[in-house]
């Protein structure tokens, strides 16, 4: 069936287990909404120099944007930041990919976890799903970072 | 095995004018259209009055003195009679074409924001609108309250879905200027207490405003009846095209209230120093206005009133109680919204134990089960709710009760895969 | 006899495309359409989409995860790709989709109003626009600056039908917050220089908003090279379907403009208390858009592209000069508007000593050639000239140097009539 | 030809020759304008008693509008209202008949040079036209007579 090419196992168990979920201490905190849907995600980060020492995140949503939350945890906790951001670059060109890229031994290694995700690029509506905490440690990496926000402005009513 | 109901319409036939209900997906399922509440599909005979539109009688309308215009202006115009008839306006000159319900509603709120007194909405007074409201319904009242220093107030929810209009005295008052509010929920499924609302606003001189969004496809809509002094609703969800919405206003505001946007069409006469303005519906028809879609629109009216609107309604609530009956006996399962088909609308939403409603949505479309999840532009609801989201399955006058019975065993299949 | 021009498209081939064209009116005489630039012909690949589009994709965009919500989506996220390119927008999220070029006009002027600084048009501010426009870019510049206390001032027109810039650095000031004008006159053909403008505009920090409603459908259109911060056109006059329109705008203006229709689709998240905005150009998109419309624009960009906007920019100049001449021989005809082709688009207005255009346009019309008479939604340009209207036809690229033989016969039928 | 039953040589007749036209002395005037196509007309009404003294126009427009106010002048100068009205009346039941009346010898004796008008009828965007000046004499009619302006309310810009 076409639906397990999306609920892959890996997934499924992220979803029911989720890793480092709820909110611990961090050097910065992002609020994101995934507007087509409703779904949240509060997330901080905590960096120690170059390295994450805790991505913590509380949020609700479907079992993609769940699951994908716990595998960053799992993935990006204790890198450097070069290489999760490696991680992160990686993640992102498999969920645009459409159903396009066959993610190989190469990009297994860099994603781990992570490459069961690469069902979900074929269902356009759930992609976002799947990049919402990915956007979300971005911003906060570089708020943490004293970057500033890369979230577009948006003005409140 | 087919399933009849009191009040069902013949739909072997009624499906034989959609087209797309012959559709299959995911590799040859049927189509299970359950999405009506997001936009209706639309006949054969909408779709064939289009194309000869477009391959006969295109022209720009008014101003012109060619057959083309000619006839394209007759039939834009012959539209306006048709829904001015669909919902009993007195007048056909009250009914504005606009591109959709949220624009309608956005219109009356800037109307609002610039006229004079005593309609000007400004810093003193106050708008009233519902917890349950769509939000094009929410957020041009928002933006209304922000930029005239209104204040926004609304009536809150029942713990069954229902309009809370204990405390109607204290929301509705002597600074109340306007009163807008849905006339049939797209995510409970409610239909609320026109007269009530109605009667309160006359008493303290508030304008009051319907949202027949999804009132308008589904039931017979009578704008005398309401007694509202504007109603908004959208032509997609009633087996019109995209692209047209109708505003109805009564003549006498229509005629005090400033205009929205300007440009052509809406001009009495032009100069560089100022203008004036046509008399309605003109006044509010800025540009080129949506002429195929318009005619579109009058072809579904005359559709909808060839199967009649009281067989509509009736075939509806036969599939609505139907529904609301199997689907209570799915486990986990809980409506959010009315338990029961009294005064309910076709749309029904729920929640399936922890299940997120994305994840419904995926598993049943898999089976060519199309609904609707998520918030359903209607957040508040969520919230009153403490809901994240819901999935939705919302029906029309082609929907059958086999079709109730796939979304149940549907439903099932999602709990075993996510069980 | 066929006349031979050169760059003329091959119009045999064009015209088998185009079903409408086959019509015969007022007793079997053959169709002349040259009201072109009221409002285009479609060609059947854009009615086939259009009928594709709701037999086989119908559903409402975006919050849907089922198959046809998700076709929808593509199929009208993909007209605004095929849109960005047509116009080498830098990026496609600069595309919003609204329902015709005056919607997209009133968009800026409204965002304006209600914008933050350095944007907001206020008391102290001015806005410029010129004596040639479109009524719809008249009336929401009058309506912002009657509502916002801002100064209106304009260009004025020189004898020959160009825009007076002489005076340039009085009108455009210090003061000048934005400056609206048409690249090409639908009334006098005009094709403005944009340059100019544009670089007086940038000096003062002004905004530049074009209406390229008469350019996008006859010229390529290059949003970069123009330099403006807004460009709005509509898709009706371009071969695509009634109902939409396009506004582009620069992504930081974008995100820092304030929205102005509020609704669903246009927000991030919605309580009763506020609400956020999603990210352009959903943020300025509220309600279901014009979802079929989009597709069909989507398809009529491809039609063109094929066609090429090169050659059929080369089509219709040699159709304008060889008009221009044969027209010039009539008795007692006046050009209203510039009498070369150089800088000038397919449009031509004129008078016909003092026989008054809307009896030219009738008998003209018995003949089966339908032109547009009257103001032309650009009543200043009249004022200016002296006249009360004017005949007007308008080419497109299926127009043939036949039908301007006809065109010509026609009139001097006119002249014997009331001769 | 169709066209010569709006262009009827009575009409031709009175657009190249003008009753009347230019502005004299009145009680009351209107401007009336057309927005479907910029047909304009000012008109004032003398009465003395319930006889109508005098109504004076100028403006501009298509030869229909033209002949339809010289017509107007010619039928309605010297007349009591009451009958004035009833002429009013005949000839707007007329133009809006969409071709369906066919002047009998009743009608042609109260709309005399008017009942011509019967084939204009027949194209929906000429009417307006026809009718300009006779919707400008009842509003001037009216005004003079202290009612007010029938006018529906206009805002200027
Ligand atoms: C120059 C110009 N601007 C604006 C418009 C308005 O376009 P629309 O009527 O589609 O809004 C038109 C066409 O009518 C036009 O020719
Ligand atoms: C109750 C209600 N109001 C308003 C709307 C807005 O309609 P549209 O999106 O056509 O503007 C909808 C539909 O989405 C609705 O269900």
């Amino acid at each position: 069936m076409k639906l397990d090419s999306m609920y892959q196992d890996v997934i499924l168990d992220h979803y029911k287990h989720p890793h480092g979920r709820g909110l611990r201490d961090g050097d910065a905190e992002v609020h994101h909404v995934n507007p087509t849907c409703g779904d949240e995600i509060t997330l901080r980060v905590r960096l120690s120099g170059e390295t994450i020492e805790d991505v913590s995140y509380e949020g609700q949503g479907c079992s993609i944007s769940q699951a994908s939350a716990s595998v960053l945890n799992e993935l990006l906790v204790g890198k450097d930041l070069g290489e999760a951001r490696r991680i992160q670059e990686t993640f992102l060109e498999l969920m645009q990919s459409k159903g396009r890229i066959e993610p190989d031994d190469a990009m297994e290694e860099v994603l781990e976890d992570a490459v069961a995700f690469a069902g979900v690029s074929k269902y356009p509506a759930r992609v976002k799903c799947a990049l919402l905490s990915w956007m979300a440690w971005k911003d906060a990496t570089a708020q943490a970072l004293g970057e500033g926000s890369e979230n577009t402005a948006r003005k409140t009513a | 095995m087919t399933i009849l109901l009191p009040g069902l319409l013949d739909t072997d036939a009624i499906r034989k004018d959609f087209p797309i209900l012959d559709r299959r997906v995911h590799d040859g399922k049927k189509l299970i259209y359950l999405d009506n509440a997001a936009t209706s599909q639309k006949p054969r005979q909408v779709l064939d009055v289009l194309n000869e539109h477009y391959e006969q009688h295109n022209a720009n309308v008014h101003r012109g003195v060619h057959v083309l215009a000619e006839e394209a202006t007759a039939l834009y115009e012959g539209a306006r009679d048709k829904v001015a008839a669909f919902i009993n306006a007195p007048s056909r000159d009250e009914v504005i074409f606009t591109k959709n319900a949220s624009e309608s509603l956005n219109l009356v709120a800037n109307m609002l924001a610039w006229a004079d007194e005593p309609y000007r909405v400004d810093h003193d007074t106050e708008i009233v609108i519902t917890e349950m409201e769509h939000h094009s319904n929410i957020v041009p009242w928002q933006l209304l309250a922000q930029r005239s220093g209104a204040k926004l107030k609304w009536f809150g929810l029942t713990d069954d879905g229902r309009l809370d209009l204990s405390n109607i005295d204290e929301v509705i008052t002597e600074k109340t200027k306007v009163v807008s509010f849905v006339l049939v929920s797209n995510i409970l499924g409610t239909v609320n207490p026109v007269e009530a609302i109605v009667r309160r606003a006359q008493e303290v001189g508030a304008l009051v405003v319907v949202d027949a969004s999804q009132a308008a496809p589904h039931m017979p809509l009578d704008v005398q009846a309401l007694q509202a002094d504007f109603v908004a609703f959208t032509g997609h969800k009633m087996c019109g095209p995209d692209g047209i919405g109708v505003l109805w206003g009564r003549q006498e505001l229509l005629e005090d209230l400033p205009p929205f946007l300007g440009g052509g069409e809406m001009i009495e006469t032009v100069s560089m120093h100022s203008s004036t303005y046509a008399p309605a519906p003109h006044k509010f028809e800025a540009g080129t206005p949506p002429i195929a879609q318009a005619v579109g629109l009058g072809a579904a009216v005359d559709y909808l009133t060839s199967i009649g609107m009281e067989n509509i309604a009736r075939h509806e609530h036969a599939i609505t109680e139907y529904a609301i009956r199997r689907l209570q006996e799915v486990p986990d399962l809980r409506i959010i919204g009315p338990t029961t088909a009294e005064d309910r609308g076709a749309a029904v939403s729920f929640t399936l134990g922890d299940i997120h409603p994305h994840d419904v949505g995926q598993v049943l479309d898999e089976q060519g089960i199309a609904v609707r999840v998520g918030h359903h532009c209607a957040r508040p609801v969520c919230l009153r709710y403490g809901i994240p989201a819901t999935t939705r399955a919302s029906f029309y006058l082609y929907s059958t009760p086999g079709e109730v019975d796939a979304l149940v065993e549907g439903l099932e299949h999602v709990r075993n895969f996510f069980g």
